[in-house]
């Protein structure tokens, strides 16, 4: 059912990742579309994590990569730093998974949200600023005016990964990668992450990657999923297929997993 | 309107201002333990023998009280701003302390200043090249800065760069037969540079040179290593991963996103290190004869004089409370989560 | 880069502001004369105040004028009569008068201060303008040797009044004489600290003939060690306190004036068997006596200094030659200690930690002390103390063994009376009077005698008989080293102020 | 936080590695070396330490290799003597440091209120008081001699080791283990022996091990200043001391002060490498010991 | 609703718990919360983060001392946990805790540790290899520690330890939320199997509804220290009566690959030390009415003015 119609905005091909000579990924293969959100399961150390922070070079310290990792016509393994800078934040965006580590506790709001916009927009600091306060309103939060000059601390989770959100889109990027964006959160408000992450996409035509591992969120959000075991991407496909009729037993193995069997309806 | 870290403030004088009565209380016991009578040791040879003489004595500095009165003698004078007479230099004590005391804040207060420029810098440069060659080199040199005993530091300093290598100059804060500059902060660097005097800003310089960096080995190898775990520590942040996720360059993440926080560990440990600095002073300050509160602390412990040991005890309590207030305050510049809650 | 604020500008012979700076280890609490005994006080004192009698250079056996024009002992040695100079003035040009005398002399006599044993018992009164006469109840011979002391330096006692000073113990002028001086004498106050260092500058309207070489004299507080250093460097340009072995050492372009200094060392074994049944034994005393090794001492001393054949040192009247001082003999020391019927004795030895006599600590000289005795078969423990709590013991008489020195108050030889049973220091060794009756009688017999043959043979007898049965061992008399620059004259080792700062100049 | 642990964490297994780090080999072999010295002083050692009979004041040269002191004591023996007082004593000070500091702490952190406030009120005092001035203070009460330096120590190292086993057993008390105990009906004490103690004991020894090195730093330096040791003992802050009287013969001073730096620096060695390897959140709990 | 006559085995009427903090506002993370259990039933309570949850269990078990209100196991009061041994009648309430990494003592034996909850029980007759047995691991582990264990696995021995005292009242404070996905349902089915044959009661605490929906047999939802909803599972599940209830549970995704973005529910949850007047939920309910602002529902089951009981049937 896998439809080829338009070109990959990110693709990742054979990409080996070791740490301190231990390997974690063993070739992962992906390929994410503008305007489509692509879910990345599997369970924990599978190496889904990895595979988001090699995309953007970073790596933690001791580590090798190589593979491919395509970016607008260049291989992002190759890139010098200097370049790399170009793209992080301008091109690709991330969100990781705990809005109250991801941003830094001393900073206001505004300085986090408006910096790299400066630097890779090139805006003055006035504009920067209306743009911020824009970005929060697209994220709603309320009094984005005031909340500017607020610091992350005085924030509840969910309006710090709304913050978040606006931070990584603050350069308008071509690819967001969210990693785990509502593990830390309530189920109450990770719902309304979940919508903000579907609209953003539909909207804007980003291309999401999306990783989780709750297979639910997956089922909500993704378009295509994709699962990992053991630094392999072992299923690829849409998401009604990989969650209804997965090929490979690994992918069962975790539906089989699940409380609820899959397919029977919620209230 | 009283702000979170105003009410923290507050506490921490009280408490801070608690401890010196502690402090107080110390040394008083402590030097009541001494053995040896201070009549002995301050009066002359036949008056110690004359009776009438001797209560007269003990009855002027009070000895005659029972303990806890002498005790709340002396808190009461204190608070009338009467640190007592000292038995040695028949001074008051707060005479003696304000001579002593600014040569030993400048002596520290240079070396905390050589310690945080280098042992900072070296920290980040080790973390930053982590594993590196210059990391080893620097993790063993600050390991090595905190085992050299600094007695024996002072001494070979002393011996090499003075007498070997005829580069330092001699004991004592400026050259002898210099006038010291007129007495502003009782710093003399300081001083001379208010009034212009410049040949007395570089004598005093050069003085100065030798025992603060012998002084300041031990903090900077401590400063580098605290500095260097705490920005590797931020660095393994997510925060960090972020800003270096949103394409800024590295200088700017290294400045605006690590160092900031790095700080706050840092900082705690160089008010500790002032502390120790202050240890430091009594050995270093000998050798270099240094007229600081080291040397006279020595000179007022050995000699049993009561007045001014816990002269030297109220000033070094007050000095950790106004290094505990520097560093709060710092916290809550750096931290907002401590300004602002 | 912080070599440039070095030691170049201090060079003693520069044309203005001639500097000049001395090195000494400070055994100092006061500058205040009525109160001051101690050596770098008696220096500054000796610069600052002039005193009625002085002696010239290091000749200390002859007092010569000062304030006093001239003196006259009565015949039966209870009377000094002196004749004031006209002319002197204090350093604020007021004349120095005979009630300024009174004044100053009285005051150190009642104030209790340290020196007032110098003019225990005596009468001082003016008998006109220009007459004072001392009296005492017994024969004093040794007051014209006394009065040189700059303790008894004379005070403008309207300044000195002005500020707290008084007949009595209240008195209340010791702070300001610590910030500023109130004599007559070639030097001024400029600044002092007990801790580091005192500034002395010239009295530009000196009295005297011989007028201030220095604008300015920094005394500074340093250790041997250092002032040694300091004074190679040209850092400073006299250092009065290098021991022998630092002296050994020394080069280039420095003169070195070695003499015997005044000092005595001496072991003390205390006889009060409540403190020590052990050191009360006199062959015990004996074994000790014996079982030193005196060379060895020496040897530790450095150049420069002599074994003390008795309490007296060598330079003064009535000393003891150096053929009658102890030696050792260990088989004798054995014998002697078989003899006590103490065995395997432990003794503990108690000494000053910190304190240094030129530049020699006491602690080599005990360790040796200890390695000694330990030949023979006696056991020393050494337990060093702050000179404050060590003097304290030693003060009370609670010492087992103790090791200290004694320097002359005044050099004459019955300052050294103090030795015998019953007084002060006999006392300190648990010596009390009627101890030993020989000994006792020997040291009256020399206090009363006058003349000075009579006295020479009454102290040597005196101190033949202490060496024979008393419990103090004279060990050595360290040398007094004074290293001083090429360029500096009239360098004279004093033993009562070791070096006059007005005597110095430049070539 | 639903998911804190990333990774397991293998402390024990992470241990051997610290073995292939080349500083905890040198300082592990420097150690060891000095130990043997100080048990075989007497088989090593080419002189009597105490015997005053050679020249005085040789340089360093064939025959006595470190020269020889005022007194003409052989420095090399002095110095291998000198291991077996000041390592020893330095042992047995930080484990005496250990035992009163990590159970008062531990009383502090697990009874908390009065109890643990007044301990730690005591232990703030005593860390506003700079380590040597107060040391020295309470040496000069008790009089100078190295078993009193000792006890000065003590006083000024004991609130380091208060301060963070209170806080290691702030943290594991509430961690869920120790409660889980107590509901099966442990008493405080059997919890604080069976649960907490044997929990907080590993970054202690780790302090402990790096306090070595600053203990035997305090206690030289009491020595140095006339406050510790007795002569002639050969202890090394001692030794420097006299060597300050003799400026000219340089080793007199400055081989003992070699001595001590290379055994603090192998007992900061053989810390460093321990606590990296053990457990790198301990860094923040050691941070509180400065000197 | 049927009780049983005996009473229930654990009840809490009206608990208030605070925790004070030097310098802080009181928080009043329990705030007059009211639950039942009964022998050999799964109570499941459920609730976002930051509720209170965790604070009602540490209170049952005496961990924390209670403000007000009063807590009931057995009939016997429960008194706070001080210094000395816990009241032996209170040992039949046993905990496993959330964090399998601290919920093992890492320097003991797991044996040893069973031993402990046997020890409790004076139980002779068994032995800790047993206990392993029963939680489906091998017998042999018992001479292990807990390092050689994985997540799953120590929570397992941890049920071991709590079972070996032989509760009346097991208590798990979200046990299987750390666990990976696959562990998960397993763990939480071994709890209750277990409970459940020994007789006990069990209250399971989670945020993870459809796990408790698997396993309970009511249901207890708490909002900001409050128990806003309890019902048999079923019926909650069908047909949620408070608001609360039902946005929480149409928060939960389905797995079902349909694609079907699940509810928001605007806000937060507000903080507890400084609640809203009136009904707690009200400023984020989608159905609020004037009395809501102003008067807070002191009754239940449903507690929610729209499900406001007749006046007569006081229970
Ligand atoms: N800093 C690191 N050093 C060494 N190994 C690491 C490091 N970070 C991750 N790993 C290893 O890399 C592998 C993949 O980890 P990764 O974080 O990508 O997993 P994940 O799928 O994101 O898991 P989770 O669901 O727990 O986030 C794991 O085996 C992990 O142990
Ligand atoms: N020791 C404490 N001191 C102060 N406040 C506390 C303490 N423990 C919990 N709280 C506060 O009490 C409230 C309830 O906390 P509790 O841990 O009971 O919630 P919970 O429902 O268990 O949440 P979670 O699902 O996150 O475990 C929270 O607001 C929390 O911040
Ligand atoms: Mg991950
Ligand atoms: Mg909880």
């Amino acid at each position: 059912m896998r439809t080829e119609s338009r070109p990959a905005a990110l693709s990742i091909e054979g990409l080996r990742v070791s740490i301190g000579g231990h390997d974690v990924l063993h070739g992962v293969d992906l390929a994410i579309e503008a305007g489509r959100v692509h879910g990345l399961a599997g369970e924990s150390g599978s190496g889904k994590t990895m595979t988001g922070l090699a995309v953007l070079g970073l790596l933690p310290h001791g580590s090798r990569a190589s593979g491919r990792i395509a970016f607008g016509g260049r291989d992002l393994l190759e890139m010098p730093v200097r370049e790399l800078n170009e793209v992080r934040g301008a091109k690709i965006a991330m969100v990781f998974q705990d809005p109250a580590t991801s941003l830094h506790p001393m900073l206001t709001v505004e300085r986090q949200l408006t910096e790299h916009m400066r630097h890779h927009l090139g805006v003055g600091r006035k504009e920067a600023r209306e743009r911020a306060a824009g970005l929060l309103a697209k994220v709603r939060i309320p009094g984005p005016e005031e909340a500017l000059r607020r610091y992350p601390h005085q924030f509840s989770g969910g309006m710090r990964q709304r913050i978040a959100i606006a931070v990584a889109l603050a350069c308008e990027p071509e690819v967001l990668i969210a990693d785990e964006p509502t593990t830390a959160l309530d189920v109450t408000v990770q719902a309304g992450i979940l919508r903000l992450l579907r609209g953003l996409c539909d909207d804007l035509g980003l291309a999401v990657l999306l990783v989780t591992h709750d297979l639910g969120v997956m089922s909500a959000v993704a378009d295509e999923v994709s699962v990992m075991k053991d630094g392999l991407v072992v299923e690829t496909g849409p998401r009604g297929q990989v969650l209804r009729e997965p090929r490979h037993p690994y992918t069962r193995s975790l539906l089989d997993a699940l409380p609820v069997p899959p397919g029977e309806n919620s209230p | 309107m009283r702000s979170p870290l105003a009410r923290f403030l507050v506490r921490r004088i009280v408490t801070a201002l608690l401890l010196t009565v502690g402090i107080t209380l110390i040394t008083f016991v402590l030097t009541n333990l001494v053995p040896g009578d201070p009549v002995a040791a301050n009066l002359g040879q036949r008056a110690v023998g004359d009776p009438a003489i001797v209560a007269q004595w003990r009855a002027d500095h009070g000895l005659d009280r029972p303990l806890p009165q002498q005790y709340l003698m002396h808190l009461e004078g204190l608070l009338h701003g009467d640190l007592g007479t000292s038995q040695q230099s028949h001074r008051p004590v707060l005479d003696d302390l304000a001579e002593s005391v600014p040569a030993t804040l400048e002596l520290a207060g240079a070396a905390i200043l050589v310690s945080l420029v280098l042992g900072v810098g070296f920290g980040v440069v080790a973390a930053l090249r982590r594993d590196r060659l210059s990391d080893h080199v620097l993790r063993v040199l600050s390991l090595v800065g905190i085992s050299v005993p600094t007695f024996w530091l002072a001494l070979v300093a002393f011996y090499v760069f003075f007498f070997r290598l005829q580069i330092t100059p001699g004991s004592g804060r400026i050259d002898p037969g210099m006038t010291p500059p007129p007495q502003v902060t009782g710093l003399y660097t300081v001083d001379a540079l208010l009034s212009g005097r410049w040949d007395v800003l570089s004598s005093a310089v050069g003085h100065l040179a030798a025992p603060a960096l012998v002084l300041a080995l031990y903090t900077i190898g401590l400063l580098t290593r605290f500095t260097r775990s705490a920005v590797l520590e931020v660095l393994g942040q997510d925060y960090v991963r972020a800003a270096r996720a949103k394409g800024l360059p590295g200088r700017v993440v290294l400045f605006r996103y690590v160092l900031r926080p790095a700080l706050v560990p840092v900082i705690t440990v160089a008010g500790l290190a002032f502390g120790s600095l202050l240890s430091g002073t009594v050995l270093v300050e000998a050798v270099f004869a240094w007229p600081g509160v080291g040397q006279y602390a020595y000179k007022s412990a050995t000699t049993l004089d009561l007045p001014a040991v816990m002269g030297v005890g109220l000033v070094v309590g007050v000095v950790y409370l106004v290094i505990n207030l520097v560093v709060d305050v710092l916290y809550g510049v750096i931290d907002p989560r401590v300004r602002v809650s | 880069a912080c070599s440039g604020g070095g030691s170049s500008s201090s060079t003693p012979s520069g044309a203005a502001g001639k500097t000049l700076v001395i090195d000494t280890s400070f055994d100092l609490k006061t500058a205040d004369p009525g109160r001051t005994y101690e050596p770098t006080g008696l220096i500054v004192d000796k610069a600052t105040y002039d005193t009625l009698l002085t002696f010239e250079g290091s000749d200390v056996t002859k007092p010569v004028p000062s304030l006093a024009e001239s003196y006259e002992l009565s015949s039966d040695g209870k009377k000094l009569t002196l004749k004031l100079r006209q002319g002197a003035t204090f350093a604020d040009g007021s004349p120095v008068t005979a009630d300024d005398v009174v004044f100053s002399l009285t005051r150190v006599r009642d104030m209790k201060g340290t020196p007032s044993f110098l003019l225990d018992g005596v009468e001082i009164a003016k008998t006109d303008e220009s007459t004072i006469t001392l009296t005492s109840k017994t024969p004093n011979p040794a007051l014209p040797y006394i009065l040189p002391n700059p303790a008894l330096g004379i005070l403008n006692s309207k300044v000195a009044k002005e500020n707290g000073a008084t007949n009595d113990p209240n008195d209340k002028a010791e702070q300001y004489l610590n910030s500023a001086s109130a004599g007559s004498g070639p030097y001024t106050i400029e600044s002092f600290n007990v801790s580091s260092q005192v500034v002395l500058k010239a009295n530009a309207q000196y009295w005297g003939a011989k007028k201030p070489y220095y604008d300015k004299v920094v005394i500074r507080n340093v250790e041997s060690a250092t002032q040694k250093l300091n004074v190679q460097r040209g850092d400073s340009q006299v250092a009065l306190n290098l021991s022998g072995d630092q002296v050994a050492g020394i080069s280039g372009g420095l003169q070195v004036k070695r003499t015997a200094s005044a000092y005595v060392f001496f072991l003390l074994a205390n006889q009060d068997s409540g403190v020590s049944k052990v050191t009360s034994n006199p062959k015990f005393v004996e074994a000790v006596r014996k079982g030193i090794d005196y060379p060895g001492l020496l040897e530790l001393a450095g150049e420069g200094s002599t074994q003390a054949s008795g309490i007296i040192p060598s330079m003064f009247l009535g000393a003891l030659p150096p053929d009658q001082a102890a030696k050792r003999d260990v088989e004798g020391a054995k014998a002697a200690l078989a003899e006590s019927g103490v065995s395997d004795p432990t003794v503990k030895l108690e000494f000053p930690s910190e304190l240094t006599v030129n530049g020699l600590s006491f602690q080599p000289l005990a360790e040796r002390i200890q390695a000694n005795l330990k030949e023979v078969g006696i056991t020393v423990e050494l337990t060093p103390a702050p000179v404050t709590t060590a003097l304290d013991n030693y003060r009370n008489g609670k010492e087992e063994l103790g090791l200290w020195y004694w320097g002359p108050d005044f050099p004459d030889p019955s300052n050294y009376l103090s030795f015998a049973p019953g007084k002060l220091v006999g006392l300190r060794s648990g010596w009390k009077a009627g101890a030993d009756k020989d000994v006792e009688a020997a040291a009256d017999k020399a206090g009363a005698t006058v003349t000075d043959d009579d006295r020479k043979q009454a102290y040597t007898d005196f101190q033949q008989k202490l060496n024979a049965t008393g419990p103090f061992m004279p060990l050595i008399q360290p040398g007094q080293n004074i290293v001083t620059a090429a360029s500096v004259t009239g360098v004279e080792y004093h033993p009562v102020w070791t070096i006059d700062v007005a005597g110095l100049g430049a070539k | 936080m639903k998911r804190a642990r990333l990774f397991g964490r293998g402390r024990v297994r992470r241990l051997p590695q610290a073995w292939r780090r080349p500083l905890a080999v040198v300082g592990t072999v420097v150690a060891l070396a000095w130990i043997v010295v100080a048990l075989a002083a007497p088989l090593l050692a080419p002189h009597d330490p105490l015997a005053q009979e050679l020249p005085r004041l040789a340089p360093p040269g064939p025959g006595h290799w470190l020269g020889t002191d005022q007194l003409g004591r052989d420095i090399l023996s002095r110095i291998m003597y000198g291991a077996r007082v000041s390592i020893p004593l330095t042992l047995l000070l930080v484990a005496l440091s250990v035992v009163v500091g990590g159970l008062l702490g531990a009383c502090a952190g697990y009874f908390g209120r009065w109890v643990g406030e007044t301990i730690m009120r005591l232990a703030d005092l005593v860390f506003a008081f700079p380590t040597v001035i107060l040391a020295m203070v309470v040496a000069a009460a008790l009089g100078a001699s190295l078993g009193n330096a000792v006890l000065a120590v003590l006083v000024v190292a004991w609130p380091a080791y208060a301060r963070v086993t209170r806080g290691l057993v702030l943290g594991v008390r509430e961690r869920e283990f120790v409660l889980s105990g107590r509901l099966l009906g442990f008493s405080a004490w059997r919890s604080l022996r069976v649960d907490v103690l044997p929990n907080v004991t590993g970054p202690i020894l780790v302090l402990a091990t790096l306090d070595i090195g600053t203990a035997l730093l305090l206690l030289s330096g009491l020595s140095f200043l006339g406050l510790g040791a007795k002569p002639p003992s050969p202890e090394w802050g001692a030794m420097v001391a006299a060597g300050v009287d003799v400026f000219d013969s340089w080793w007199v001073a400055t081989f003992p002060g070699l001595a001590i730096l290379t055994v603090v620096l192998a007992f900061n060695f053989l810390g460093d490498t321990l606590r990296d390897a053990l457990d790198p959140r301990t860094a923040g709990a050691i941070k509180e010991r400065a000197l | 609703m049927t009780m049983p006559l005996t009473g229930p085995l654990l009840s809490v009427e009206d608990l208030v718990v605070e925790h004070r903090t030097p310098g802080r506002p009181v928080v009043r993370a329990v705030a007059g919360a009211s639950l039942h259990v009964a022998a050999g039933e799964v109570v499941g309570l459920v609730g976002e983060s930051g509720c209170g949850k965790s604070t009602l269990a540490r209170a049952v078990c005496g961990l924390h001392g209670a403000a007000s209100g009063r807590i009931l196991v057995g009939g016997h009061p429960v008194t706070p946990l001080g210094l000395r041994r816990r009241d032996p009648a209170l040992t039949g309430v046993q905990m496993v805790f959330q964090d399998p990494y601290s919920s093992l003592n890492p320097r003991r034996r797991v044996g040893a540790q069973i031993a402990d909850g046997l020890r409790a029980a004076g139980d002779t007759a068994a032995s800790p290899a047993d206990l392993l047995e029963r939680v489906g691991l091998p017998r042999a582990f018992a001479g292990r520690y807990p390092h050689e264990f994985s997540g799953g696995q120590r929570q397992r021995v941890a049920i071991a330890r709590a079972l070996a005292a032989r509760p009346s009242l097991l208590i798990g404070d979200e046990p299987i939320s750390a666990l990976d996905a696959s562990a998960q349902a397993q763990v939480a089915r071994l709890m209750r199997d277990l409970a459940v044959e020994s007789g006990a009661g069990l209250l399971f605490i989670s945020h993870d509804l459809s796990v408790v929906r698997l396993i309970a047999d009511r249901i207890a939802v708490m909002y900001l220290g409050k128990v806003v909803e309890t019902g048999p599972t079923a019926e909650v599940w069908a047909d949620p009566g408070h608001p609360y209830t039902r946005a929480l549970l149409a928060a939960i995704p389905s797995p079902d690959g349909a694609g079907v973005l699940p509810a928001e529910l605007p806000g937060d949850v507000p903080d507890p030390a400084d609640p809203p007047s009136g009904c707690r939920f009200h400023p984020r309910c989608p159905l609020v009415m004037d009395v809501c602002r102003e008067k807070e529902p002191g009754f239940g089951p449903v507690a929610c003015w729209l499900h406001e009981p007749e006046p007569s049937s006081p229970s």
